[in-house]
């Protein structure tokens, strides 16, 4: 790499250092937290991360699919947040329990 | 400074503290909105990098719809303050701190290495995407992944009746604890 | 780029919020360190408040929030259609882009009245 | 946001004039608004501070500002506080994306031994490549304001009308979406500009491939997308939560919605955002469908043309002028949508909640899909067919 | 009206037929259910004339319409389109699936009228013509393979229509067992040729083929449309996967009519004619062909002799017509063969039909010996039966006449004929006279054997639109191909319609240099049909005048006798030679090895795992971060093996 300006050339390693910064926060929190509602949130962070990359590598390959890729992954996540806390809030509602140790009983 | 650089230091620090505090707040609330800030944030940061329509369609439907579900959801149940918001096992949580770490490393490590190969002069031409992109984004979602679209349309429908289906459920068919 | 002027504009109106808080505090008096008497209490019509611990809330909005992501997603997929619709049928993929489409919102029609018939739109 | 450091402050100040701007229309339309109920409902309203009542806004304000600083004792003080504050902000950035006028070019001139320019202002706060998204998106984000100041008020009853208010604008916004979706394709583009430019001259479009020119009528989306305006302007009345759809605070069931526990100055600012939303609503009827900033009967060229002739005679003073007049122009029709949402509030009775949604989800949403696949087919009638 | 919007509208409303009937198998009543499936084919029907019509405004040498939608399947070299192509070969046959099939769809209103599933029938019919359709117009052989595939699956839901009955059920499964065995051969030489060649596009594989003709037996081409063939004789009942047909007329009869007699068991002469220059290049392919074409045709004849169920005679008829195609595309007369296809498809529809009709009049009698004399109870069905007799014993001018005479021409003059296959040929033919007249004299004519209970009636209007308009596809559809000599003595000497539109885009063997004066095209043309005009006379006289007579012909030859009748004992044959040892085989292999040593290693192995199993079991604690944890750790893994790569 020829240029050595770290805070005024932004470049592609900037934004992927940054995602790897999110993914792996969402990712702690995945494995740290207790509230599954909590946790679903940790998951949609990581998503993002990786959302990020996908709109860093497409523009900086010049090419559209990315973008694609990561309207697609929004809508996979959207679908994913929908049927889990439809899942959550059916448990909740006969439970009133939330914390993620309290879901091992639903182990067969 | 330049104006450019500024923007993208300015936003990557909103995204970074409103993610930690994502997975630091105890109440789960003040996560969710934190979330709903890094995802504002995040669009900032695809509108830099030139994805404008990408950029609003992030906010409307993450920050405008799935995190306004998440929120209404820990609203209608009333959770509050946890006291025990961690797990705490006292070698699995060093374990997973010490993965966590280990794994912050590799992916860095790994994307520098991966970058080293993107970097060759004629991959690295931002100049080809055209600065509004729209256009160009729908002219190629038509044209060569529209099956994708078509699928995840149908995807779309099944969620709907399942949630529904969920949402209806009586909780189960096993007796109360 | 005109993402600075959204992000000044937003920092304007923050610190300026706050200082118009601030701002009417100092003239209204702080009423808000020590709480004490009724006044607090939140207001109920003048009846004193009643808390039950399990109070009900219709699922409903919920359900209505879940729904609405998913139909959200399919408008805004519809939205790279719309703006580039005319360009297809000048390029002649018209047809093509318009039947793909065709199949897309009849999916959603399909997913819209099997909600209506399915009864999860009914408020009471 | 500028090349170098007179822009920058230029469109920095630009930005806070139409902040202020928003900020002090507020209390005008408050005392529009209860004059014109007033004079509804055959009363007089406040006629007494200053000439015609109008002295009322600055008694008002200072009336709101010696109000005491309150907090309910089951309040969650950060929301409570940062609710009202973050309720100014979806709306005015949403606004400042409506474009006002044509724009304001300065010739290149020399300042402190250096020269400047030339510049292009846009009159807009800024000028977003996919307008249309932008302030969707920007405006989606309302909700979290009614759902902080819900929860963070500790009383059932605001949090009751909070979910309330934020299930109506999620409901309204589908059919916001998508009774945009036509406009969309009638212009081609999500930039607002591109839309306002589309519509000058008189109402002319190709059809089936004869060229149509109706001389007597403007260019107009109205004319285009009648359907898609009658649902857009229903859904923005949800959307700012005004009569008829002001559910959220029906006072008999709810006592007045999710500001129950708010006075005072924190009050105000749910105003202010309350009719900053009504603005963009107004601001995105005129620029959909009644030609923006545009002069009905004359193009931006010939008022340039005339005010070149007859008025002006320097570059800067001719493009002043002419952003002048459109800026007028925008301001008459936005005045008119404005009263008409006033008028509206005092001729409509409120829905049911059941209504409401039946209206939004079984009635509005399939209107809007109609009106699209409506569009679409037309379209590619008058493009195939020739 | 742009192409591509025709061919989807083509493809696609029958397919629109099936979903609704499909939906709703349940509730649609015959009347509905009928008239939604006949309007969807009749819209296909419409856009086929359309493109059709398109098709006849190009000039000669470019008449093509190609569609491609998307890109099916694009790995490294292999790139499929879900791509359609109208041209000249694949006019005619969706003119035929969509015309017939129309015709064949209003008829069933009425056949199966009373029938409970009719909803799932028409759904099954619209299935059917959407996966024909397929077939005849995809651009490549994967694209055709699919539609094969499906006609196969509904073929086979079909003939099992009224699966409640064993034998009905039984026949549906040995169909669809035996066409098994063809599309495993189709399946490799599909492999052979894109191996060799890179493209399974039809136009590409016709451009590529080689232009000297293939002598070795290994070649490529030769290979591999050796096994396409054997796909062929699956499909198309040929020897010796020729079985299933005469068991598939379990199904409705209009299924019989469209499925197996007019156009799915044409599809293996269609796969030859749709890749004909590269068969043209296998000419050791095309002996076999013409061999087995040969061979079919006369010995279904002779089974056809001896049946006494209706439907049983006209499937065998099929299976020796379909012999004859053959025989036409193995001496290279392809063009020949698809007018022998069109003008079968009129009038072996017609007589499907018009059995169906006698069937339903007879109330579900099938058996020829309680029939007779029903002339003048069905003047219509009669009539029109008539006709169909004519076209099919080849008297002129009647349909059949043309294009069998075609054939039996081309197999003794072209290049890769033979005078024994055109002996053949004509040994078909008499064979084919006598039994058909045979079916006519003890269907129709004679004296009545129909049991007294049972009192036979004209079918209703919409059974006998569709054959009164195929009794006159069956009179015209063959001045179609007239050739040369008869030409020459009509006024006008009209052309020969076909041969000018097929011309262009078929390879031929050329016929330069081969002289063959016209007297001898009469003199042949005379042999075989006044041969076949005595075995006609003859039949009738055995049959209307003296019944006694075929009986004691019939002990006299004894054993041949019911060697024929028993149809030459082959799935018995089958039965003893390949089913009944590899059942044993199967026995023994599941006795000794299988329960032995390979239940006994995994049982091994089952408990091998079982016992690993509760001891990795304690990882599923259920403790979704633990797993999460593991996820992340497998990741470290793959990261670092990247890293350290």
């Amino acid at each position: 790499m020829p240029s050595t300006d770290v805070i005024n050339q932004i470049g592609l390693s900037h934004y992927l250092v940054l995602s790897a910064a999110l993914f792996t926060m969402g990712f702690l929190g995945v494995l740290m937290r207790r509230n599954v509602l909590v946790m679903m949130m940790c998951i949609e962070l990581m998503l993002n991360a990786v959302n990020l990359t996908f709109i860093a590598f497409s523009k900086f390959s010049g090419r559209i699919d990315g973008q694609i890729m990561v309207f697609f992954v929004m809508t996979i996540a959207a679908a994913e947040a929908a049927v889990g806390l439809a899942i959550i809030v059916s448990i909740f509602k006969r439970y009133r329990e939330v914390n993620i140790r309290f879901f091992e009983h639903l182990k067969g | 400074m330049t104006a450019d650089a500024f923007i993208f230091w300015f936003l990557s620090l909103v995204a970074v503290t409103s993610g930690l505090s994502v997975v630091m707040m105890a109440n789960p609330i003040y996560s969710a909105l934190s979330l709903a800030m890094t995802m504002v944030s995040l669009a900032a940061l695809f509108a830099t990098l030139g994805a404008y329509f990408i950029a609003g369609v992030q906010v409307i439907v993450y920050a405008g719809a799935v995190m306004v579900l998440f929120v209404i959801v820990l609203m209608l149940f009333d959770l509050r303050e946890e006291t025990k918001a961690f797990t705490r096992g006292q070698v699995s949580g060093a374990l997973k701190i010490a993965m966590i770490g280990f794994l912050a490393g590799l992916i860095v490590m790994v994307m520098a290495q991966g970058v080293k190969f993107l970097a060759a002069p004629d991959v690295v031409d931002a100049a080809k995407l055209p600065e509004d992109s729209s256009k160009a984004l729908g002219l190629v979602l038509f044209n060569r992944h529209i099956f994708g679209f078509e699928a995840l349309g149908v995807l779309l429908l099944v969620v709907a009746v399942g949630t529904v289906a969920l949402a209806r459920s009586k909780g189960g068919t096993h007796a109360k604890h | 780029m005109p993402l600075g002027g959204v992000l000044f504009l937003t920092i304007f109106i923050a610190l300026f919020g706050t200082l118009l808080i601030f701002l009417a505090r100092a003239m209204g008096g702080d009423q808000t360190r020590n709480q004490t008497g009724v006044k607090f209490d939140p207001y109920e019509c003048g009846i004193p408040g009643q808390e039950k611990k399990d109070t009900k809330v219709s699922v409903k909005f919920y359900l209505t929030a879940i729904l609405f992501i998913l139909f959200d997603i399919e408008i805004i997929f519809m939205y790279p259609w719309a703006i580039t619709f005319r360009d297809f049928i000048e390029a002649g993929a018209g047809t093509a882009v318009g039947l793909s489409m065709l199949i897309f919102l009849l999916i959603f029609i399909f997913g819209l009245f099997w909600e209506i018939k399915s009864k999860a739109l009914e408020w009471d | 946001m500028g090349q170098d450091i007179f822009e920058i402050t230029i469109n920095g100040i630009k930005l806070i004039v139409i902040f202020l701007l928003m900020v002090q229309a507020v209390p005008i339309l408050v005392w529009v608004e209860r004059r014109g109920s007033a004079f509804i409902q055959n009363r007089l309203g406040p006629n007494r501070v200053g000439p015609l009542g109008l002295m009322q806004l600055l008694a008002d304000a200072v009336k709101f500002l010696n109000k005491e600083d309150f907090l309910p004792r089951k309040a969650v003080r950060a929301l409570f506080y940062t609710a009202p504050v973050y309720a100014l902000i979806p709306g005015v950035i949403a606004y400042c994306a409506i474009p006002l006028g044509t724009p304001l070019q300065i010739e290149a001139f020399e300042m402190a031994g250096k020269m400047w320019g030339p510049y292009t202002f846009a009159m807009q706060g800024f000028d977003i490549g996919v307008g249309i998204v932008f302030i969707l998106g920007i405006s989606s984000l309302a909700a979290y304001t009614i759902l902080m100041a819900g929860w963070g008020s500790g009383n059932k009853f605001s949090l009751m009308g909070a979910l309330r208010a934020s299930a109506q604008i999620i409901s309204y916004e589908l059919a916001l979406g998508l009774s945009i979706v036509g406009v969309i394709m009638l212009y081609g583009t999500f930039n607002l500009t591109d839309m306002v430019l589309a519509q000058q001259g008189p109402m002319s479009f190709s059809f089936m491939g004869n060229q149509v020119v109706i001389p007597w009528l403007p260019n107009w989306g109205l004319f285009y997308q009648p359907l898609g305006f009658i649902l857009f302007f229903a859904a923005t009345f949800a959307e700012s939560n005004r009569l008829p759809f002001d559910l959220a605070e029906g006072e008999a069931e709810l006592v007045a919605g999710f500001h129950t526990e708010y006075g005072g100055f924190k009050m105000l600012m749910f105003f202010i955002g309350e009719y900053a939303h009504m603005m963009i609503a107004a601001g995105l009827v005129t620029t959909f469908f009644f030609g923006g900033y545009l002069v009905p009967g004359f193009t931006p060229a010939e008022i340039r043309e005339f005010v070149a002739q007859n008025l002006a005679s320097t570059p800067n003073g001719i493009s002043a002028i002419t952003s002048v007049i459109h800026l007028l122009a925008y301001f008459v029709k936005f005045a008119l949508f404005l009263w008409f949402f006033i008028h509206v509030r005092w001729t409509l009775p409120r829905f049911r909640y059941d209504q409401l949604m039946d209206l939004g989800w079984k009635t509005m949403l399939p209107w809007a899909l109609f009106n699209t696949i409506l569009t679409a087919v037309v379209i590619y009638v008058a493009y195939n067919f020739a | 009206m742009n192409h591509s919007l025709l061919m989807a509208i083509l493809l696609l409303s029958p397919f629109v037929g099936f979903l609704i009937n499909g939906a709703r198998y349940r509730k649609n009543g015959p009347n509905l259910a009928g008239w939604l499936a006949t309007t969807a084919i009749a819209i296909s029907f419409i856009c086929s004339i359309l493109l059709v019509a398109d098709l006849i405004g190009m000039p000669a040498e470019s008449r093509r319409i190609a569609v491609s939608f998307f890109d099916w399947i694009v790995i490294d070299k292999l790139k499929v389109a879900a791509g359609f192509v109208v041209d000249p070969i694949s006019a005619i046959m969706i003119l035929v699936i969509t015309g017939v099939g129309t015709l064949i769809h209003m008829f069933s209103i009425g056949y199966m009228h009373h029938d409970k599933g009719v909803a799932k029938y028409f759904a099954y019919l619209n299935l059917f013509v959407f996966n024909m359709l397929i077939l005849v117009l995809g651009d490549s052989l994967l694209t055709m393979f699919v539609g094969w595939e499906g006609v196969g699956l509904c073929s086979y839901l079909l003939i099992g229509f009224w699966f409640t009955d064993k034998d009905k059920a039984a026949a549906g499964m040995k169909a669809f067992i035996t066409n098994r065995i063809g599309d495993a051969a189709f399946l490799l030489g599909m492999f052979i040729l894109f191996m060799t060649y890179g493209t399974l596009n039809f136009f590409d594989l016709n451009q590529l083929a080689p232009t000297v003709p293939e002598a070795s037996w290994l070649g490529a081409a030769t290979l591999g449309t050796l096994m396409l063939f054997i796909g062929a004789t699956g499909k198309s009942a040929q020897i010796p996967l020729y079985v299933w047909l005469p068991d598939a007329m379990a199904g409705p009869t209009p299924v019989s009519a469209l499925i197996h007699a007019a156009t799915m068991v044409t599809a293996g002469v269609y796969m030859i004619v749709r890749l004909n220059a590269m068969f043209i290049a296998a000419p050791n392919t095309l002996m076999i062909i013409a061999v087995i074409g040969a061979a079919t045709a006369v010995m279904a004849a002779s089974i056809g002799m001896t049946q006494w169920d209706i439907k049983k005679v006209l499937a065998y008829s099929t299976v020796s017509q379909l012999g004859y195609m053959f025989l036409a595309a193995g001496v290279g007369a392809f063009g020949v063969a698809m007018f022998h296809l069109m003008t079968h498809a009129f009038f072996k529809a017609l007589m499907f039909l018009g059995s169906g009709s006698v069937i339903h009049a007879m109330h579900e009698e099938q058996d020829i010996r309680k029939m007779g004399a029903l002339k003048k109870y069905m003047p219509i069905t009669h009539i029109t039966f008539f006709f169909g007799w004519l076209a099919i014993i080849g008297m002129p001018p009647f349909a059949g006449f043309f294009s069998k005479d075609e054939i039996l021409w081309k197999a003794m003059t072209s290049p890769l004929g033979h005078p024994l296959l055109w002996a053949a040929g004509v040994l078909g033919a008499v064979m084919t006279a006598f039994y058909m007249t045979r079916l006519m004299a003890l269907t129709f004519w004679g004296k009545s054997r129909v049991p007294k209970e049972v009192h036979p009636h004209e079918s209703p209007a919409l059974m006998t639109i569709p054959l009164i308009v195929l009794g006159l596809l069956s009179i015209v559809g063959g001045w179609l191909g007239i050739n040369h000599a008869i030409s020459s003595i009509l006024p006008g000497h009209p052309a020969n319609v076909l041969e000018h539109w097929l011309g262009p885009v078929l390879r031929e063997p050329s016929l330069d240099g081969v002289h063959h004066s016209v007297t001898m095209e009469w003199a042949l043309m005379g042999v075989s049909v006044g041969l076949a005009a005595l075995s006609a006379f003859v039949a009738y006289h055995f049959y209307v005048r003296s019944p006694e007579t075929p009986k004691k012909i019939a002990e006299s030859l004894g054993p041949v006798y019911r060697l024929i009748s028993k149809k030459y004992l082959v799935d018995e044959l089958y039965f003893g030679v390949i089913i009944n040892p590899l059942i044993a085989f199967s026995k023994n292999l599941w006795h000794h090895v299988d329960v032995q040593v390979i239940d006994k290693t995994t049982y091994l192995l089952a408990d091998l795992m079982k016992g690993g199993g509760s001891v990795v079991r304690t990882l599923q604690t259920g403790n979704m971060q633990q797993y999460a944890m593991y996820i992340g750790l497998g990741l470290v893994a793959v990261l670092s093996f990247v890293l350290m790569r």
